[in-house]
């Protein structure tokens, strides 16, 4: 039997796939760069949804892991391109797959050290300490001067992929679409493993997980990480699409725009991050072009959506959560 | 270093801690009674500067100007609180901080709409101008001074309104035991109303104290909130004394941080690298500091 | 925001006539016009669309969008621009890091690049290009010029500036002029408010000058609490932190500092004239350093397609080149990296009736270039 | 006699000036019902903090299985067989009742961190929690979520979970609480059955499934266990009557 939900996911993912080639076929360049951007923000999401989503862990600061994401790509990316070589001699690449590994290893590092801090604390300090820890790192990265600092770092051959003309706009949407569809599969197996069933007591109930025997805090350091890396991933996807990365990417706006994409789709849901940012991306496309002030009405949509629709777009298209 | 610099610098951080506390402290006070996470405190601060800078311009009189922002920050405050935050007290901290980002989103660009792009002109009154001697041979602003001095006095009114009269009481009441006011008939609608403008209006008045000294525009708060959020976080979430202690904590370190570190790294480096580095390290060193404080006590100093 | 302005209707109620063009010509102008810089964004757009309403053509068609100074949304809008707009020039980005971010693609898909305003090393020295021309400066010249003021009767020199690439250009492009001794050398957080622990250092440092840049509202606080501090050491810095936006926010306490600037109100020239005096008439206002640069970047690319076709790329970059067109700072020509080579002024803040403003009082450099054409092979 | 499955040894924690655990030994024997009562105040709750982990006490042991387990956290003193139910019913509220038991049996085979396999199909996982619930009696409404069970299932759930623990000794806090005089006794013979398979610390307010089923009493007033003894000997015992039991003739 296949529920509401999974025909409302499977609807939505097509309709991305849909919307990239039909603006393909009219040749509307843009809004496959719109599409791509959704697809790399719902990944970032849907990191950030492991962690927040199934895991119960308000991070405030993972923008953090999307900065650092960012920074593997424009870095080895940048190197590769110079032919200059990096610390301890090693070689630039501008291959994605081997970015992407950077990128996840390097969040991996960052997510342990910041986990075992932060997830000592709960509740409001736990925000704040992400938070903090993201706001440390950003003035790092803009005082940083190797790699262009507050400037940032330009890109200016999109990283490869084996066997894709990765300057083709679709084929790079074609990338991330991928990439999100194997985050948010990852997601799913997750949730549905011991792991996930662990992960998600943890969150429920954390002393009752304690008294069944499951110690919490390795639960969800290791959840903390596993998030860190997606958003990573999807961070040195979102630099090569803007062929760009800046230390604006670590800051706590950003921060607060990943939790508002899992909110606007739907907490807790496996597409609500794509569906949220969908609709970010086109509140932001569409108001900003009716109105300078549009920031003043994204903050009252985000209020709406808080106060009185709780469920998100997937509460409003698929009904209210199930759990088994 | 001479006494003089240090001494200077030692009022530096006690003015920036006395001013972060005036953050922190409504802050704090919000969530210790109403348990909520507010992070548009700083769009309140804001509104109190804006508000002080209007009214000074318009009448030439910085004084009724700061009895402005006390007065606008506390209706603001008073007004989200009726229309938004009693909606957000029994939801999770998740609907809050979302609730309060949208407001920051709507509080910074309506004030643009109202006010223009272009920093406003505040300046301190003419009784503060310039700055006075101190003993050791040290100069120092007046203004400065007479903000150390404001805040001291905010700080022990605030502590004599929480153990000396019934709105304290019913304060610490509701610190303790949400359910238990309201069986003591207490209006807990209206008590939580009153924190809340209360909270706002301190916001508020530190906005307008330091907006005279520093820049009135929009997004002027986004800094201070963050350092408010340190600040509550080191004292511990919901106490007053911990927050006025971090408070002066945070201001002493941050300004000794970055005074000293770039001296220290210029001992052994060029004098461009050390204020380089110096700098990064210096704008780190709070929240590297914070870290290290939640790493042992992971409820902060003074967990209510 | 999007606005598409022909400037033919423009031009009828202003009842100014038209000029011809060769071909007509889609500008996109990205720009701040929302957030906390969103002042020198709007004076920017008000310069650039005073100089097009006054060529009143209608083959002359500008958009312009907001990228609320976030490098990934103007990177976004620039693809937007190129791809669906079909824009044949960009222009109007303020910050540097986002130029950064939107200039190396921009050039790669064939298309022009007029700066209004940011001008960062990389792109005038190595990261140089045929399609890529700065209206404004070089970032380093009014520091630069700076620096070589200050070897008039200054020996020791207190520096600060944030902690970011602009600000260590900045004491860098200071220090290549200034041959006296650096005090001390600051950098802070960038977008810190409060300076009273560097003031006091400068108290303590035994300099006989100040030179301190510290755009927006950085300077605006520094400046009031430097004037409270009781230190008497005179202050400097470049035209950024003493323009007609931050001035009448930061008032008395900027009366008589001395900044640089490849322009200023008061200059002495027909169309210095014309141009404040049409700002003034059309918005109500002074114009600033940053609206003369959009006017500017303007009135260049206006000069260029009145003779050659922008789809023609060759030709209408060698027009472009020639500059031909009056500006207000005066004499105006382009180096070999296409940045310009200009007088850089004195200029000093004074008090006119009820408005604060800058006048020059003397000249720091005459025909200026920069450090890094050096380094440009085109 | 055999070694005792649980022993606690002159424990002691105080809070301030207070001494909510006042020297109390305490142990269980294989296959008996130990039942621990007392005033409301009297430091139970305190006490089994302490035996399940979430108090350390300032001094004194506790020793399992003849291990001193003094040190160790909750999740580690759960693995080794302390089954613990809750005075408060905290189950995973959102799961169902076979989920809830699913990982209790994940827990003792020590199996959190795999991330592949789906749990749902997973029979190693299903079997013994279906088992459990079976047990229990609740093996029909083993699908609903548990906000849907009444109050007496899910004290039967909290069993089933302690089932599936494995658990060595039970800690059972207040189980007959909010149960009707039905549940109660149902209750009451099933851990007169449950006791031959693991023996059990019961915490209980209601007199008659005390006496009913309890082999020894401790009696705990001010955080000092006052008696120890067979049901007879404390119903006899004159400091228990005064202390305690007196309002309850």
């Amino acid at each position: 039997m296949i529920s509401r939900e999974w025909t409302v996911n499977a609807a939505l993912a097509l309709a991305l796939l849909a919307a990239a080639i039909a603006a393909e076929a009219a040749g509307q360049v843009f809004y496959i760069t719109l599409a791509t951007r959704i697809a790399i923000l719902g990944l970032a999401a849907t990191g950030l949804n492991l962690a927040l989503g199934l895991g119960g862990l308000v991070s405030f600061g993972h923008a953090v892991f999307f900065g650092i994401g960012g920074y593997a790509a424009g870095i080895l990316g940048s190197h590769a391109f110079s032919g200059d070589p990096m610390i301890f001699g090693l070689e630039g690449s501008n291959s994605m797959p081997l970015i992407w590994l950077v990128a996840a290893l390097a969040a991996a590092v960052a997510g342990v050290v910041i986990g075992v801090i932060s997830i000592r604390t709960s509740g409001v300090y736990f925000i704040m300490i992400t938070l903090a820890f993201a706001q440390m790192l950003y003035y790092f990265a803009i005082s940083w001067p190797a790699y262009g600092g507050e400037d940032g770092l330009s890109i200016f051959v999109r990283n490869a992929f084996p066997g894709v003309n990765t300057m083709k706009p679709l084929s790079f949407f074609l990338i991330c679409f991928g990439a999100l569809m194997a985050g948010i599969a990852i997601l799913a197996v997750l949730r549905g493993s011991r792991f996930g069933s662990a992960l998600d007591v943890v969150r429920q109930n954390e002393v009752r997980a304690a008294a069944v025997g499951i110690n919490p805090f390795p639960v969800k350091l290791t959840a903390f990480v596993l998030s860190a890396m997606i958003t990573a991933v999807a961070g040195a996807l979102y630099a090569d699409l803007n062929r760009f990365v800046s230390p604006s990417m670590m800051s706590w706006h950003m921060s607060g725009e990943l939790i508002v994409l899992i909110i606007l789709g739907g907490t807790g849901r496996l597409f609500g991050p794509m569906a949220g940012a969908a609709l970010f991306v086109l509140i932001e496309h569409n108001l900003g072009e009716l109105t300078e002030r549009w920031q003043f009405f994204l903050g009252l949509i985000l209020l709406v959506t808080v106060l009185f629709a709780r469920g998100g777009v997937l509460g409003f298209l698929a009904g209210k959560v199930r759990h088994g | 270093m001479t006494a003089a610099l240090a001494i200077e610098q030692l009022l530096n951080g006690l003015q920036l801690g006395v001013m972060l506390f005036l953050m922190a402290a409504g802050l704090t006070l919000i969530f210790g009674v109403m348990g909520l996470i507010n992070l548009a405190h700083g769009s309140l601060y804001m509104v109190g500067a804006f508000a002080c800078a209007a009214v000074a311009s318009l009448t030439g009189s910085f004084w009724l100007g700061l009895i402005a922002s006390l007065a606008a920050a506390a209706a603001a405050g008073a007004i989200i609180e009726v229309l938004v935050i009693r909606r957000l007290y029994s939801r999770d901290h998740l609907d809050q901080v979302l609730a309060t980002f949208a407001l920051i989103l709507m509080f910074s660009e309506g004030t643009r709409w109202v006010f223009g792009s272009f920093p406003l002109y505040l300046n301190i009154p003419s009784s503060l101008q310039g700055a006075v001697s101190l003993p050791g041979g040290a100069q120092y602003p007046a203004y400065r001074l007479a903000v150390i001095a404001a805040g001291g006095l905010i700080a022990l009114g605030l502590a004599a309104l929480i153990t000396r009269t019934r709105l304290g009481i019913r304060i610490r009441a509701g610190e303790n035991d949400r359910e238990m006011i309201g069986a003591l008939g207490v209006d807990i609608r209206t008590l939580y109303t009153v924190v809340f403008a209360l909270g706002a209006a301190l916001a508020g008045f530190a906005g307008a104290l330091v907006g005279a000294l520093q820049s009135v525009q929009v997004g002027m708060g986004e800094p201070v909130l963050i350092l408010a959020f340190v600040v509550i976080v080191i004292g511990g979430i919901g106490s007053i004394k911990g927050a006025f202690l971090a408070a002066l904590l945070v201001g002493v370190v941050d300004t000794m941080g970055r005074f000293l570190l770039p001296h220290l790294l210029a001992t052994v480096l060029p004098p461009s690298e050390a204020g380089t580095i110096g700098g990064s390290a210096s704008s780190m060193l709070i929240y590297i500091m914070m870290a290290f404080i939640l790493a042992f006590r992971p409820r902060g100093l003074f967990a209510a | 925001m999007k606005r598409i302005l022909s400037a033919a209707a423009l031009a009828l109620s202003l009842g100014v006539s038209s000029t011809a063009m060769a071909a007509p010509v889609k500008i996109g102008m990205i720009t701040t016009l929302s957030g906390g810089g969103a002042g020198l964004g709007v004076d920017t757009r008000d310069g650039f669309m005073l100089a097009i309403k006054r060529a009143g053509n209608e083959d002359v068609s500008v958009v312009i969008e907001d990228d609320g100074q976030k490098p990934e949304m103007a990177v976004q809008l620039a693809d937007k621009m190129i791809q669906q707009e079909n824009v044949d020039i960009l222009t109007g980005i303020v910050w540097s890091n986002l130029l950064m971010a939107v200039q190396p693609s921009a050039v790669a898909q064939g298309k022009f690049y007029v700066s209004t305003n940011a001008a960062p090393a990389p792109l005038a020295g190595k990261g140089c290009s045929p399609l890529y021309f700065n209206a404004a400066y070089q970032n380093d010249n009014l520091h630069e010029a700076m620096g070589q003021y200050a070897n008039e009767g200054h020996k020791k020199m207190f520096i600060l500036a944030p902690n970011y690439p602009a600000g260590k250009d900045s004491l860098t492009g200071f220090k290549r002029y200034f041959k006296g001794e650096v005090a001390s050398e600051i950098y802070t957080k960038l977008g810190q408010t409060d300076y009273a622990a560097e003031i006091a250092q400068i108290r303590a440092s035994g300099a006989d000058g100040v030179f301190m840049f510290l755009p927006g509202g950085m300077g605006i606080a520094f400046m009031k609490q430097y004037a409270q501090s009781g230190v008497d050491i005179p202050v400097m810095g470049p035209g950024f932190s003493f323009s007609q936006d931050v001035l009448p926010a930061i008032g008395d306490a900027a009366l008589g500092v001395k900044n640089s600037g490849q322009w200023s109100h008061d200059l002495d020239n027909e169309a210095n004239k014309t141009f404040v005096d049409a700002f003034k008439a059309e918005y109500n206002r002074l114009p600033s350093i940053y609206a003369m640069q959009g006017y500017d970047a303007a009135q260049l690319i206006l000069s260029a397609a009145a003779k050659a076709d922008v789809k023609n790329t060759d030709a209408f970059r060698a027009e472009l080149l020639k500059a031909d067109f009056q500006s207000p700072r005066g004499k105006f020509k382009f180096n070999t990296n296409q940045h310009p080579i200009q007088d850089i002024y004195v200029r000093e803040v004074v008090k006119e009736g009820d408005t604060y403003t800058n006048k020059i009082v003397g000249t720091a450099f005459t025909d200026h270039g920069d450090a890094y054409a050096q380094d440009c092979k085109m | 006699m055999a070694e005792p499955v649980l022993q606690i040894s002159n424990l002691v924690k105080s809070f301030g000036a207070l001494r909510a655990t006042d020297d109390v030994t305490l142990d269980l024997y294989p296959g008996e019902i130990h039942a621990l009562i007392g005033p409301n105040g009297a430091g139970k709750s305190t006490l089994i903090h302490q035996i399940c982990g979430t108090h350390a006490p300032n001094s004194g042991t506790i020793r399992f299985m003849g291990e001193d387990i003094t040190q160790l956290g909750v999740a580690a003193r759960a693995r080794k067989g302390l089954g613990r139910t809750f005075q408060i019913s905290s189950i995973a509220p959102e799961f169902s009742a076979l989920r809830n038991v699913m990982l209790a049996v994940q827990a003792r085979q020590g199996s959190s961190f795999r991330f592949f396999k789906p749990v749902r199909s997973d029979k190693s996982l299903t079997e013994p929690a279906m088992a459990a619930l079976e047990r229990v009696g609740l093996a029909s409404r083993a699908t609903l979520p548990v906000a849907e069970l009444s109050h007496g299932e899910r004290r039967q759930l909290e069993i089933a979970i302690a089932l599936a623990l494995g658990s060595r000794a039970f800690l059972l806090d207040e189980p007959m609480a909010g149960m009707g005089p039905e549940g109660s006794r149902a209750l009451t013979s099933f851990l007169a059955d449950l006791k031959q398979e693991a023996p059990i610390l019961l915490v209980e307010h209601d007199m008659d499934a005390v006496f009913a089923l309890a082999d020894r009493i401790s009696v705990l007033v001010y955080g000092k266990i006052i008696a120890t003894g067979s049901v007879e000997d404390i119903r006899r015992d004159p400091a228990v009557r005064t202390a305690y039991l007196g309002d309850h003739d």
